[in-house]
Parts: C-alpha cells; structure tokens; sequence
C-alpha cells in the first residue's frame, strides 16, 4: 500500500485461486483491499466493510468468510478463492451458468459474493430444499433481484448436477 | 471505513500469547474471529494498539467428549464446527438450537465460541446458553490457570471475569441430565440479527411427571445474560401445564426491566421475552416427556 | 434520551452537596474521568476516556458547568463532551431532600448523544448509559460512605 | 444459421452477464492506475451548526498526506450547485430554490454535510488524518418536525427566507367542496410515510485524471446521467465538453439517488485531479452514505375521501407536506408525482391537492425508486380501504365500482404531471388487471375457506389487494447510433447509463429484430460519452420507452440503408430485399444473399465514387422524444401472516398483475417488478431511517437500517397483460418502479385483514413489528 514504509510491514504467501502470490502488508489491509487493490482481482467487490452485505465474500481455505472482516496479514500460508476463480478460460463454472439462465442478476454487484457463498453450499447441501437456499442466501443484501432469480439459479444448478 | 494502524503479533504458542499480554496490558486486544471485533475496528470504534491474534494457536481449537459424558470445547473452536458436529446435536441441543441464530454462516465460519463468549454481547445467544447449559469455562494466563461456572463469568456489559493477561481457553459443557428437555427461542428483525429478546431453555421431570429442574435464560434484555431463578419456582415440585408455563412467563415479564433501542420499546421486550418464554418453556417440557418417557 | 430516579444516601444534604460538588468526586462518580480541574466558578474541564466492550478509549473534551445552585437542595449540571467519535451534551437537575437521617437524590437528566457513536451504536445507548449511572452512583455512595467513615459524621 | 423468430417478447438471457459473473466487469472501484491519491471527507457530527473554524494543519503535515481542503481553499470554485429540475409550472406555485456548496460554508445544515476534503495517498491515510482535523462549531437547534418547522419560532435553515417553506403548490378539478356536501360519507385520516435509502449494495464513487499533454479530462462516476455530468463538469472547470470524458462503467445499482448531478464529492474529485494534475479518487463508504447520498419519502398527509353510498368517488381532497432535506435542488418532481399518481387507476370526479415543502435538517431528499409515487397510492388506496369497511364493501368490490373504463382513455386528469406535460393516461384497460390478481391470489377462496379455517387454527393469515398506475417514459429525449461493422456485428451507442436493467440486452433485442441478426451479434455502449455525447439520463423508467425507441429508429434506418445497397448489388428492387439471417436477400429467394458484414465493408469503398446524397457505412443516429408520459398499471395481491403475540408478520404470497405495454423481454421485466416488490417491502415493514430530536441518524450502518433479505421476500407470482401505449412505435412503457409502489398499502391491508375485529387501522409506512406492538397496545381491551 502506497505511503506505508516497509517498517510497518509483514512478509505474506496466500495461495490465491491456485497462484501462490508473496506481498509484504501492512497489518491493518483488509483482504478485501488486498485482493482488489494489491493483487487486482476487483471481481470481489465491497460494499459494507461491517460484514452485512457480503458482497466481499470469499472462501478462505474452501470456507466461505467476508473478506473485510479479515486482515490480509491473517492470511498468510492459506488459500483463498475469489470469483474469478470459479469459470475454466471461457467456461462459466454451472453455477454462474444457471445465474445467467435464470436471470438471479441484474446490476451484479452483489452477484459475486453471493457466488462465492453458493459454491460450498452446494458442495455440502447437493440437493438443497428452497428453504436451504433462502437461508443460504440470508447472508448477502441485493437490492436489485428480490432474490427469486437466484433461487431459481440454485435449484437449476442443482438439478444440472442431477440433483432434482 | 479503514481500521487505524495497529501492532499485529501472531503467536504460535500459548505462552507466547500469554507472554505479549502481560507485555502490552491495556493496549493489547487478543483477536478470535474478530467477526464483532473487525468492525468496530473498521468503523474506528475500536482502536487496539496492539493485535494478538490467535488463530495460529491450534491448540485451543477442536472439539472433544468428557469421562463424564459431555463435550470439552476449545475456545478458538470456529462456531460452524461445532454446528457440523452430530456430538453437539446430541449432547447439547440447547447450542445446537442456538447456533443456526448467530448471523450467518458466512461469519459462523469465522467466529468462534470462545469470542463471543469474551466479548459478552448483551444481545448474543451463546453466553445465555452457556449459563442454562451450566457450563464450566478455563480461563489462563502466565500466572496459571482456573476453572469458572458459567454464571460466575459473566459480569455484565461487555465484561467478564477475564483478568487483564488472562484468555478464555477452553469451554465444558455437562452430558445433559436424563429426562431433560431443551429449547431455545429467539424474535429477531431479520433472522441473523441481533435479537430483540431470546430465551434458552431447559427442563427436567421426575418420575411421575413433576417439574424437578427449570432453567431460564434470557438475552437481548439486559447487560447481558439474564436468568429468571424466579420462573423455575414457579413450576418447581409441579405438573407443568399451560397455566403454570403461562405463570412462569408471566414472572419473567414482571421481573424484567430491559432496555430500549429503535427496533424495540422496554415495553416491547417484555411482552417478547414473556412470550419466548413461554414457547420455549412448552418446547423443553415437551422434548423431557419424550426423554422421560 | 431522558435518564431518571432517585438514589438514597446515608448523611445529611450538607454532606451529599459538599460531595457531588467536588471535582475528585464528580471525577469518581463519571467513569473514565481524568484529570478534571476546576477552570472557573462552578465550570470545570477534563477529559473522558470511556471503554465500552470493542469500543476502546472513546475520549472526549470534558466541560462541566453547575447552575442554578441552590445549596444544600438542588443545582443544574451542564456537561459538554466533544471528541472524535462524536460528542456527547447533557443537562442533568438534581435535587436533594432530608430523608431520615440521609439525603434522598432525584436526578432527571436529558442526554444527547451524536456522531459515530450514536450512528452506530444506538442499540447500547440506553444499556450504556444505565450502567455507566449505576457505576456513578455506586461510586458515589461509596465515597461518602468513606468520609462518613473518616469521623466526618456530624 | 437457421431463422430466428421474433426476438420481442423473448427471455433471452443477457449479454452483460458473463462479465458480471466472472469479475471481469468494471465498476468505478476497480479504476486504480498506479499513484492514485485517495479522498476522504470530514463531515460533521452536528445536524445544524455555525462553523466558527476549521483547523487542517495537523492534518496537512501528517506523512502520506498530499491536500487538504476546506470552502475558502475553493476560492472562485466555490458556487451553490445547480437547480437540477426547473420547478412545475403550476399556477400559483411557490418555490425557492437553496442548493447546496462543494463544502459546507459559515453553516452546517445536515449531518454529514462535508467541512474539509483531504488527498492522501491512501485511503488509509486519508481517514487517520481526519483524526488531526480540529473543528469549531457552534450547535444551532435542529428542524426535523415538519410541522414544527413551520410554525413561526421555528428554528430557520436558510435564513434569506425567513422561514423553513420551500415550496407550495395546490392543483384541483372539479368542485371538491360541492362533492363533499353531496357525499354519503366523508373518510378523513392523517397518513405518515416515512425516510429510507436507496440502499444500492454500491456505494459511490468518482475517479479522475486529469492528462497534461492532452489537456482531457476523464472521470468515472457511478451515475445515471454521464452525459449531464459531462455538461455540467466542463463548465464549473471552465472546459470544453470535448475535453471532459465522463464513463459511468457498471454502476452496482442506481435507485434514483445516483442521478443527483452534481453531487459535492462529484465536483470536488475533478477539480482536485485538475489542480494536483493527478489521479484522484473518492469511494463512499457504506456510513458516508446514509448522510451523503440523498434519500426520500418523509410525507404527511391530512387526506380525505368523499364517497357515495354505493362506494363511487365524488372526490379527494389532500393536503400534504413533504420533506425535502436541507436543500431542494430536484424542484417539484417527488410531491408533483405524489399529487399525480394518487388519482391512480379511479375516476375521480373532483380533485383538490396542495403540498406543502418543507426545509428540515436532513440529508437532500431526490427521487427514490417510486419517487412519490407510493405515497399518493398509499393514501388513496387507504382511503378507499375506510371507505369499504364503513359501507359494508368488500375491499375488491369498492375498487371495481371505481375503476376507469376503457372508454376514458386517453384520459385527461385535467392537472400537471413532473414533467410539466398535462396528466394524460395514454391507454389502459383495468379491470381486468384486478380481476386477474383476485382469480390469481384465489380471493374469494382465501375469505371463504382459507382465512377462517386458519383463525380456527389460531393463526391469523389475511389478504391485501391494491392497484396504482406509474407514469413513465417522459422526455426530453434520447438517441442512439446503431452501426454495421465489416465484422458482422452490430454496434449501438447510446446516452443512458445501465444499473442492472439490462439495456445491454434489451436494446440489442429490439435492433437485432429490425435488422435480422442474433441478439449476441448486438454490442451495446451506454454511459460513455465518448461513443455518444447527446441525452439526459436513466430515471423515471424511461430507459426503453425513450433511449429503446431511438434505439429502433436508428436501426429502421440503417436497415433501410442495407436494403438498398443490397437491392443494388443484388440487382433486385428495394422493396424485394429483406434483413435475416445476418444478411440481406431476395425474398422467396433466400439464396440470393449477402451478409451485412460484407454490406458494410461494400458501403465504405476505398476507390470509386459514392454517389452524391448517400451516405458511407451502415450506420444511422435516431433520437426520440416523447410529447409525454406513458403510464403503466397495476394490482399487486399480498397475503400475510401475523403473531398476534410478537406482532411479527411474514409475507406468504404476492401476486402482481402488471401491464407496461409491450414486453420485449419477460424475464428481465419480471426481474425489475420482482426487485422493486423487495424494495417495497422494505419500506413496508423494514426499512426506515432513525433521527432523534437533534437530527442524529440513530441507525447508519446495515447493522441497524435493514434491507430485506432472501427470507423476507417472497417469490412474486406475476402476469402480464399488454396494453400498447399508442405513443412509441414499440408500445412500450416504463417498469422500473412499478414493483415498489403499491407494497406498502398492499402490506397495511393485509395485515388489518388479518387482525380483522380488533379495529387496528394502520395509518404510517413503513410499519416495524414495534410500532405493530405499539397500535395493538392502544387498543381497547389489549394483553399485556
């Protein structure tokens, strides 16, 4: 981060979508900004920083967590994934598929987060009841959706996985 | 909304940990899942000089059964552990009722017990169900260690019986006691929120069908965990029908005196602690006939 | 928000005015108090560091002003709290009464608070501010119980 | 490639959306060229407030720190903002127009309103040096009652007029007075509507860079309207329009509040990018923006209805105050709209309305999705819920008997609509639209069997059914340039930015359909005006009603180029060549074709001559601008459940029938009415801004001010009815704000319909399970 001196700094190695990625940070970074700002995946995106909105949700060792509620310098010798991480080269991963299927975005800002706490849900939950998935979802604030496209978008995920 | 500068240590061994809060005392602020302590942090509310944070101290993380039966808990335990763990479920329904109420997995997956049982929120479901669980928490410091009831921990507003220098190690939950029945209530804005009152639980008949041991906790009304020593005499020594659960309700609501915010009147409180309270009551005394039964 | 009641204290009204009107006391009574000094005829000045759970070393610029002094039943306290959380202002009436042998102290206190501590920390103001009143009062009694103690019993 | 059919009316999925999906989609933030300076503000904590000093000195040689600013550092720079909307001309009308200064100056007349502005070079810095910022200020009384605010002794805001009116302005028809005294009843009620946010899960934001050599400009900021922006820039900074480049890139939700141009920071980042020849960037941060970013909907209404025995509106009188914050920069539009869209889908023989608007001590009030719109419809739809409960009415039937026929229309309300144009309904037809939501919501069934039977089982379910127009799609106008490329693929450039509803999709529809290729071949520009300098603006729903049309007459055009060219080379008459298949052919001859890239690169020759009057290329520039409004309808249906014990309520069903005209693409449609039902809700049951007597938000944060979330909004069941509006081409009208206007009246009836016998009326939106506490406490005979 500009204007901080190396003094203040802390050597970091996160593993980032699969790209071991070495920084010296301050302590203070917010892995949000880290990701945005440092290593510009801008794909995670903020809009709270009090943990509510989780638009800044990533997964931390496969663990879906808000990543303004974490330090970068926490980071150190774990994984992170972030959206940018999900589709294979021009490949939507099925689950930004059935977004774009089931229209569950509009402006997309939130749509990120939401994806990266929909991947291990699904993981855990394959054939999810809509109550599962609205729980789910109860973490992250859209104001565009009304969130009946994204529910859509999990049951067809999941029915696409052969999970009915 | 960015944290203010701060010293970050991140000890791997206890003793280290226990080493740099002696050494930094008031300015230290240990750091668990900091899903309560970030964001004061990040409005600058909180302002720590000094960051221990103790997420590399494997040790006081995992989950584990007593001789006796119950579950020894470290503190560092993340909270959606002990949500996917069947000994949870099965030892202490009351914490498993609980958990899915705190926020969301998102910060479940980050925030441990042990963190929010430090940070003693007058509104947060875990320390209300420690005390109607009875538990037993380890607390420890360079200058050793000690064991404290639950009810003995919690000292009011935001404070516990932590000595400065001192951290809450590890949590000990007892095997529930035959016969017992548990069942926790929560009214919340939105499911996630803080909530505006919520009640743990338990009850316990004899053989034939009498109350022999009532617990009510409540949170969210107070400074923080609330119980109601007086709604368990209510029903003590009696068949628990609906006019004595309504009873026992109705000594909580008197014996209240909670506090207002915008999203509920003292008055407001009172009527939902009552109400809680008695669904709660009817729940938990359901659930020890089945087990009694 | 408007904070009121009573409190009973052992010692006459003489005794319980003398208290609340020494700087050390008020320091004892308002939690978190420093070095507040008389700076003029019933105006005194300090500082406030208040420690709230997460929310450490709130400080603010402290100005305490007594009006409307009528010894030994009842004065008006102005208190002006500025710092970079917000600020906080109150006007507190207090008025003492014989109440055998000891003073009773009814107390009805409207208290602003504003800035980031009333933006975000609205759901603890009412928590907050009844400890922090139990805190001082208790303070309080505990001083004067000292100096009935120290043989200042009449 | 095989035919296609119709691509109007088609769920086709979005051409945005992969780059939204995979993080590759550019929002303001994720501008970051290395050296950027960061802004942050200091803004104050007082709500009303002299400012005696500001100290930046500390703050100024703190390390890392570039700049510091207050007003008197802006110099010449510093001027009241613009007035953004003249005021409607209606007869009699009061207005005085205060606008606000890049920095707060001699005064504070909100919370939050920014004193200082300090450059650093991170953001990080920036906030530590608001820390070294010592301010002097003198707390005046503040003015949140709107009442209060007017009675004389009130504390003044803007002390050149003396008092805290803003504005005041009556409209009327009929003979209101005679209705009443010929009415059967008169149903009299005071209503309060109260404040919210936008709540755009982005904040904003603005980047500029200022280029030396090039002497450009270039800024981007999450707005609706670039292109004003632009306009607006060049002129504060004594530019050309040509050297200022405004790009509104993905913006995460607009709501109405990102179109408020220009705000403080949207002058103030520019201008420091000038003056420090750099990057600077200013991202509001989530508490920034319940002070910063403007808000809506404070009213109160004193309102009444004078109806016949058979339930038939004589007339309405209403009299209204509205909120409109420290300043008043949008004129009339929030109260004009609210004064218009109460009439709603009824014939109302007589009319007498006048609002009054009121300064207060509050952060700018500027549309919000609805924009007035729900206030009206909340008090008129309450109004004739009284009305049916004292007549012995089923809330359906009084409804029914009251609606406009088909014949009425274009229906003339004979009073001024926001823009200025006379209140004319272009078309509709509504009984069937509350028919279909009855049949649909199976109302009958519900107060049959349903309702009764779960009272029996102790739980309380009740029904609440509404209907409103929205007024959409007014001018001034759009354009759009739609281009051939040698390529194959179509390009189109238009003035309006998008936020999420889909213009990359929808307008690529309508073109795609007229010049016969895949909507994936249509590449959408909006919000750069680089690639299209002429327009106004995202607001109003007005996006495919007016940039949608110019979108299609640009298209009609270019394809009336294509077909000649091709009829040339093809050697056939114009009239025998048709656009399909991304190519022009013989008709009954498909083999005979030529694709509209080759088309493209035939129409711009390198040798040979052009013959004199035509034009090079395949491309066309269209604008449209519509004489007024179109004006959609609709019945929203609601059922609820409600704990009688904790007053909590859940939402079990929700039915929208809608009719916006022509649907190009159903699911986008549903999505925008399925989104503004959520937002609705939210100012139904959830959403409101907490001040207390000093003007301090008690809730700034989203900890305390609650969005709804996916467990509080149901999945809306919805159908379309199409009534074409005869005023575009397409027959197309306005969605965006539909689904947040009825909610809150839909929610009031359904939960008085649950608790029916107890007598609660509910008077005020939003409605918390509190205040639900409180209103059934003061009933007679209430529990403890």
């Amino acid at each position: 981060m500009p204007g901080v001196s190396l003094a203040d700094t802390h050597p970091v190695v996160v593993t980032v979508n699969g790209v071991p990625r070495e920084r010296a940070v301050e302590p203070r970074l917010l892995l949000s900004d880290f990701l945005r700002h440092e290593l510009g995946l801008t794909g995670t995106h903020v809009g709270c920083e009090h943990g509510v909105c989780g638009a800044c949700t990533v997964l931390l060792d496969g663990e879906a967590v808000r990543a303004c509620l974490l330090f970068a310098v926490q980071t150190d010798g774990h994984e992170v994934t972030t959206v940018e991480g999900l589709a294979e080269g021009e490949d939507l991963h099925p689950l930004q598929a059935a977004f774009r299927e089931a229209h569950g975005l509009q402006c997309g800002f939130c749509t990120p987060g939401v994806l990266m706490t929909l991947v291990p849900f699904l993981a855990e939950h394959p054939a999810p009841t809509e109550a599962d998935i609205r729980e789910a979802l109860s973490g992250h604030l859209c104001r565009c959706t009304g969130y009946a496209g994204m529910v859509e978008a999990v049951k067809l995920a999941a029915r696409a996985a052969g999970h009915p | 909304m960015k944290p203010a500068p701060f010293t970050y240590h991140a000890p791997a061994s206890l003793e280290r940990a226990f080493a740099l809060l002696d050494e930094h005392g008031y300015d230290a602020k240990p750091l668990a899942g900091g899903q309560s302590l970030v964001p004061a942090m990040n409005f600058r509310l909180a302002q720590p000089a000094v960051l221990i944070d103790l997420n590399r101290l494997d040790r006081l993380a995992g989950i584990e059964p007593t001789d006796a039966g119950g579950l020894r808990i470290g503190a560092m335990t993340r909270q959606r552990a002990l949500e996917r763990d069947p000994r949870v479920a099965r030892v202490a329904p009351l914490l498993a009722q609980a958990l899915p109420h705190i926020a969301h997995p998102q910060i479940r997956n980050r925030g441990t017990l042990g963190g929010s049982l430090a940070h003693a929120d007058p509104a947060s479901e875990l320390p209300a169900v420690m005390l109607g669980l009875g538990a037993r928490l380890r607390l420890g410091g360079s200058r050793g260690e000690r064991w404290l009831p639950a009810q003995e921990f919690f000292l009011g507003l935001f404070s516990t019986a932590l000595e400065p220098g001192e951290l809450l190690l590890e949590i000990e939950i007892p095997a529930a006691a035959p016969g017992s029945g548990w069942a926790f209530e929560e009214a919340a804005r939105r499911h996630g929120d803080f909530a505006l009152a919520g009640v743990a639980a338990g009850a316990r008949l004899d053989a034939d069908g009498r109350c022999r041991e009532t617990t009510v906790v409540l949170f969210g009304v107070g400074e923080g965990p609330v119980p109601v020593p007086g709604a368990a005499a209510a029903l003590a020594g009696r068949r628990p029908s609906a006019q004595r659960i309504a009873e026992a309700a109705e000594v909580v609501r008197s014996s209240l005196d909670p506090p207002g915010d915008i999203h509920a009147s003292p008055a407001y409180r009172r009527r939902l602690a009552a109400v809680l309270t008695r669904r709660a009551l009817t729940r938990a005394f359901d659930a020890a006939g089945k087990a009694s039964a | 928000m408007i904070v009121k009641g009573e409190h009973a204290f052992s010692g006459r009204p003489e005794l319980v005015w003398a208290l609340l009107l020494d700087p050390e006391v008020i320091a004892k009574a308002m939690p978190g108090t420093r070095e507040l000094a008389l700076t003029a005829p019933n105006r005194y000045e300090g500082r406030m560091v208040v420690t709230i759970g997460p929310v450490t070393a709130a400080e603010f610029a402290l100005v305490i002003m007594l009006e409307e002094l009528a010894p030994p039943r009842r004065f008006v306290m102005r208190v002006d709290g500025n710092g970079r959380f917000g600020f906080t202002r109150g006007t507190a009436r207090v008025e003492l009464a014989a109440n055998d042998g000891g003073t009773m102290m009814r107390y009805e206190a409207d208290l602003q608070v504003g800035g980031k501590i009333a933006a975000v920390g609205q759901r603890l103001l009412d928590v907050v501010s009844r400890t922090l009143l139990r805190a001082g009062l208790a303070a309080l009694g505990k001083e004067l119980e000292h100096r009935l103690g120290d043989g200042d019993r009449p | 490639m095989t035919e296609s059919p119709s691509w109007l009316g088609r769920r086709v999925p979005r051409n945005e959306d992969a780059r939204l999906l995979t993080g590759r989609a550019l929002f303001v933030d994720d501008v970051n060229p290395p050296g950027t300076l960061h802004v942050a503000f200091f803004r104050s904590d007082h709500a009303h407030a002299l400012i005696r000093g500001i100290e930046l000195g500390t703050a100024r040689r703190r390390p890392g720190v570039v700049a510091a600013y207050t007003a008197a550092d802006l110099g010449e720079f510093w001027q009241p903002g613009q007035l953004l909307v003249a005021p409607v001309p209606v007869e009699g009308a009061v207005f005085h127009a205060v606008t606000q200064g890049p920095l707060a100056r001699g005064k504070v007349c909100c919370a939050g309103e920014a004193l200082a502005m300090v450059v650093a070079e991170s953001r990080y810095l920036a906030e530590d040096a608001l820390a070294d910022i010592q301010v002097d200020l003198e707390p005046l009384p503040a003015v949140g009652d709107l009442e209060a605010a007017l009675a004389p002794g009130a504390p003044v805001i803007h002390q050149g007029l003396g008092g805290n009116l803003a504005a005041r302005a009556r409209q009327r028809k009929g003979d209101y007075e005679a209705a009443r005294a010929a009415a059967h009843r008169v149903i009299a009620r005071r209503f309060r509507y109260d404040r919210g946010v936008s709540g755009a899960i982005e904040n904003r934001g603005i980047v500029a860079a200022w280029d030396p050599r090039a002497e450009e400009l270039t800024v981007w900021d999450t707005t609706q309207a670039p292109i004003p922006i632009r306009n607006g820039l060049a002129r504060v900074l004594g530019l050309r329009e040509s050297q200022v480049r405004v790009i509104a890139p993905f913006i995460g939700g607009g709501f109405g509040p990102k179109i408020m141009m220009h705000y403080p920071e949207e002058l103030l980042v520019p201008w420091a990018a000038r003056r420090l020849g750099a990057t600077v960037k200013w991202i509001e941060d989530r508490q920034e923006s319940f002070f910063a970013t403007t808000q809506e909907r404070l009213q109160i209404h004193d309102a009444e209805l004078a109806v016949a025995a058979d339930g038939k509106i004589l007339g309405v009188r209403d009299r209204f105050l509205h909120d409109t914050g420290a300043y008043d920069p949008y004129g009339l539009t929030i109260p004009i709209n609210t004064q218009c869209t109460l009439l709603g889908l009824y014939d109302v023989p007589c009319y007498d309305s006048e609002f009054t608007v009121v300064f207060t001590n509050r952060p700018i009030v500027t549309p919000v999705r609805g924009a007035g719109r729900q206030h009206g419809v909340f008090v008129m739809e309450r109004l004739l819920d009284f009305a049916a409960r004292e007549l012995g009415l089923d809330p359906v039937e009084i409804r029914r008997r009251n609606l406009l026929t088909p014949d009425r229309f274009p229906h003339d309300h004979g009073i001024l609509f926001q823009d200025s144009a006379p209140l004319i309904y272009d078309s509709g037809n509504y009984a069937p639209l509350l028919e279909r939501a009855a049949e649909r919501v199976e109302y009958q069934r519900f107060k049959r069997e349903t309702q009764p039977a779960a009272r029996a089982g102790g739980r309380r379910l009740g029904i609440g059914i509404v209907s409103y127009v929205e007024g959409t799609g007014i001018g001034p106008y759009e354009g759009a340039r739609v281009t051939i490329e040698p390529s194959g693929t179509v390009r189109v450039a238009t003035g309006v930015g998008t936020q999420g509803q889909g213009h990359f999709t929808t307008f690529a529809q309508i073109v795609a359909e007229v010049l016969g290729v895949e909507v994936g071949r249509v590449e959408v520009v909006t919000g750069d005006t680089r690639e299209f300098g002429w327009g106004s603006g995202t607001f109003a729903s007005r996006g495919i009603v007016v940039a949608g049309t110019a979108c299609h007459e640009a298209a009609c055009r270019v394809r009336a180029k294509a077909v000649a060219l091709a009829a040339e080379i093809l050697g056939v008459a114009a009239e025998e060549v048709e656009l399909a298949s991304a190519g022009a052919r013989v008709r009954g001859a498909p083999q005979r074709r030529i694709g509209l890239g080759e088309l493209a690169r035939r129409a711009n020759p390198l040798r040979g001559a052009v013959r004199p009057g035509t034009e090079p290329g395949l491309e066309a520039t269209a604008y449209f601008g519509p004489d007024r409004g179109s004006t959609a309808a609709g019945v929203h249906a609601m059922v609820v459940e409600v704990d009688p014990e904790t007053a909590l309520v859940a939402i079990r069903r929700y039915v929208v029938v809608h009719d916006c005209g022509r649907v190009i693409n159903p699911a986008i449609v549903d999505g925008q009415i399925q989104g503004g039902v959520a937002h609705g809700i939210g100012n139904a049951f959830y959403e409101a801004l907490a001040w207390d007597e000093n003007g301090q938000l008690l809730n700034a944060s989203f900890m305390d001010y609650l969005l709804p979330t996916a467990l509080d909004v149901p999945t809306v069941e919805i159908v379309h009815l199409e009534t074409p509006s005869p005023l575009n081409p397409l027959g197309v009208k306005g969605v965006g704000e539909a689904g947040a206007i009825p909610t809150a009246a839909a929610f009031a009836q359904a939960v008085e319909d649950a608790l029916a016998g107890t007598g609660l009326e509910i008077l005020e939106a939003p409605l918390s399970p509190n205040r639900l506490f409180e209103l059934l406490q003061a009933l007679p005979g209430a529990a403890r």
